[in-house]
């Protein structure tokens, strides 16, 4: 961990926070938010979180800050409502300034920071750090804690990934279109400099991804990681064309296969370590099935397996949430 | 080697400096725009050069080094793509948005 | 080596919150979205600095090619809503 | 001033999580309250990832040494030289999660804003009654 970085960027992180809430435009509102992200990018590699850090890089960088864009395209940027909400505000203040003084009477009982021999970071992560590699031959113990011994838990997180873009799909795709039309009448934008760089950065966009999913065992990386640069990669291509040629690529049949086709191929892979004879979601029992493997590489490989079904999952949810998003539901024409 | 490394590190930093600023200084949209889509490229590409000459001389020479500097080129060869065209979509947009120029009068206020 | 990679960060830092005071003042929207795409393409910077203070930047060379990739996403999709409203000032209510 | 450099994330996370929560009760807009949900999000990760943190530790990817036939050289691992994976790999999972949820919320948003024609929750209520 580095202090000093990790003090000034924290500083510039407030002043964002509070500048993000302040501007009245929402736009304004918005972009500003989007270097809040850049920001805390920086503060979780100081303090030595990497897949965080690449977690919050694809997320921030690439599909958070659209997903915004896109809902203002849809609604109103600024209100044109006024009431009188000072007293209100104030009041707010107050509670918050109440429940503030709490949790910092709480945080002097907590550990000093960097403490190594906090409560937390001496009981069970010890046992990932000294066994990860004799258990899976995995050197990053984030992605061997993540798939392997904690693997309920990102299954769950990947349902919760696959409920969410179901329920934005259910609840805003429409096929009728509204008789007054909100949005802004749609001017084809033709900027070939925009289209060319799109062209020459997608495949090297998908081809990364599809890197820091295989190799997220040696490396900060992983499925989700990796799903969402696939996400964003699919994204540019509908921002930088249009939905039709995007659509071309994936159209909505397929984007509702893929979501589920993710969920199945990690739960798939829990059933058939039932089948074999172990525990849910035991891949050292697969060695019976995988040729020339023993156990302990047997929990390797079928991590990789599990990382590419949380992959397609989350790369089919980005994608169709910014068609959904970004179109109200009408999945023609977006942004 | 090293030297060469802190060199370009800090011509790096000196054209970061005249990047911010010309953004917080410079009077007008466009002008702004030209500070930060070349000096801010100018300047990214240069430390990454620098980091990737230390890296090398740290480790070695070894073959993993190389194999972290030819990722390091990859870095300046996306960031040579995406920042002028990330620059040219905002000034286009700011053109079709119709943000005047900026002219060297003192009467209009 | 560490103090002088240490020194180069803060002076980064330092140098985007001069770009800040623009996202800031920024008299338009535009001129905030082209600040904070300066400060992405720093955080490329920083990351890259972070890597060699941890002398581990085969681990974080990564990281930034996954910015420098996306890092351009954002400000075209802002770009492209820009173009369709073609209005920089919201047209009732004010800026600031 | 021995107090803010040992808790400085933690102050850092209070004050993260009060603007938030401000935000959330205090705002009017549906969009900015969905922004305040955002950050007060951040600070919850920000205090985990500050607990994870240990002083002079490396990321939390081994130094794996490997023979001449690529196997694995036995190495005893002390757990002070990394950083915690346990509390990185919690937060990894919320990022993700959370940016779908805030699709969701988004979603609600334009529905709301459909059926409404404004995003302020006193007009919004306003129109209900």
């Amino acid at each position: 961990m580095i202090f000093g970085l990790d003090a000034l960027s924290l500083v510039l992180i407030l002043i964002c926070a509070i500048l993000a809430l302040y501007i009245k435009d929402l736009m304004g509102s918005v972009i500003v938010f989007g270097a809040y992200s850049f920001l805390m990018c920086v503060v979780w590699t100081c303090n030595a979180a990497v897949d965080v850090a690449f977690t919050e890089a694809a997320v921030g960088a690439g599909v958070g800050t659209v997903f915004l864009v896109s809902t203002i395209y849809n609604t109103r940027r600024v209100d044109t409502y006024r009431k009188n909400r000072v007293l209100k505000q104030l009041f707010m203040f107050l509670v918050v300034c109440v429940v503030g003084s709490i949790l910092l009477k709480t945080i002097t009982d907590l550990p000093h920071w960097g403490d190594a021999q906090a409560p937390a970071n001496t009981h069970v992560s010890a046992y990932f750090l000294e066994n990860s590699i004799a258990d899976t031959h995995v050197p990053n113990v984030v992605t061997s804690v993540l798939a392997d011994y904690r693997g309920f838990d990102t299954m769950f997180e990947t349902c919760v990934v696959f409920v969410a873009f179901i329920a934005i799909f259910a609840l805003l795709r429409t096929r009728k279109i509204p008789a007054k039309d909100l949005t802004p009448p749609h001017t084809p934008v033709d900027s070939l400099i925009i289209k060319v760089a799109s062209h020459l950065m997608i495949p090297f966009m998908q081809l990364f991804a599809l890197y820091v999913v295989a190799h997220g065992h040696y490396s900060p990386g992983g499925g989700f990681q990796g799903g969402v640069i696939l996400g964003a990669s699919l994204i540019l291509l509908a921002i930088s064309y249009d939905f039709e040629r995007a659509l071309e690529y994936l159209n909505e049949k397929k984007i509702i296969l893929f979501v589920a086709l993710g969920v199945l191929i990690y739960a798939g892979i829990g059933v058939i370590c039932f089948f074999l004879g172990g525990n849910f979601l035991d891949y050292s029992v697969l060695s019976k099935i995988l040729p020339a493997t023993d156990t302990i590489m047997a929990r390797s490989h079928a991590m990789l397996g599990v990382e590419v079904g949380v992959a397609l999952t989350v790369m089919v949810s980005m994608y169709g949430i910014y068609l959904c998003l970004s179109s109200n539901g009408r999945m023609d024409k977006g942004i | 080697m090293i030297i060469l490394a802190i060199a370009l590190i800090v011509l790096g930093l000196f054209f970061f400096f005249g990047t911010s600023i010309g953004i917080l200084r410079l009077p007008d949209f466009y002008s702004r725009a030209h500070a930060a889509g070349k000096a801010d490229t100018l300047s990214t590409i240069l430390i990454i050069l620098g980091c990737a000459l230390f890296h090398l001389h740290q480790a070695h020479y070894d073959l993993a080094s190389f194999h972290v500097m030819a990722k390091l080129f990859v870095i300046i060869g996306f960031v040579f793509i995406g920042s002028p065209t990330a620059t040219h979509a905002i000034m286009d947009a700011a053109s079709a948005a119709g943000v005047e120029h900026w002219q060297k009068k003192k009467d209009k206020k | 080596m560490i103090g002088f990679f240490s020194g180069v960060g803060i002076f980064l830092l330092l140098n985007i919150i001069l770009v800040f005071i623009r996202a800031l003042k920024g008299p338009t929207v535009i001129d905030r979205l082209l600040s904070i795409n300066v400060i992405g393409t720093k955080c490329i910077n920083l990351i890259i600095i972070a890597g060699i203070i941890f002398n581990r930047l085969d681990m974080f060379v990564d990281i930034a090619i996954g910015y420098g990739l996306l890092n351009y996403i954002a400000a075209v999709a802002t770009a492209k809503f820009y173009h369709h409203n073609k209005t920089l000032v919201p047209p009732s209510g004010d800026l600031s | 001033m021995e107090f803010i450099i040992n808790y400085f994330n933690y102050i850092i996370v209070v004050i993260i999580m009060m603007i938030g929560l401000w935000g959330m009760l205090a705002l009017s807009n549906l969009v900015k309250k969905l922004i305040s949900m955002a950050i007060f999000q951040t600070g919850i990760i920000l205090f985990y990832i500050s607990m994870g943190a240990k002083i002079d530790s490396s990321i939390p990817i081994i130094k794996q040494a490997y023979d001449e036939h690529h196997h694995p050289i036995h190495q005893v691992i002390n757990n002070a030289d990394y950083a915690n994976p346990l509390t990185q790999i919690l937060m990894l999972t919320a990022i993700v999660v959370g940016v779908a949820t805030l699709g969701l919320g988004l979603a609600l948003t334009q529905k709301v804003y459909s059926e409404h024609k404004s995003l302020n929750e006193d007009e919004i209520l306003e129109s209900l009654s």
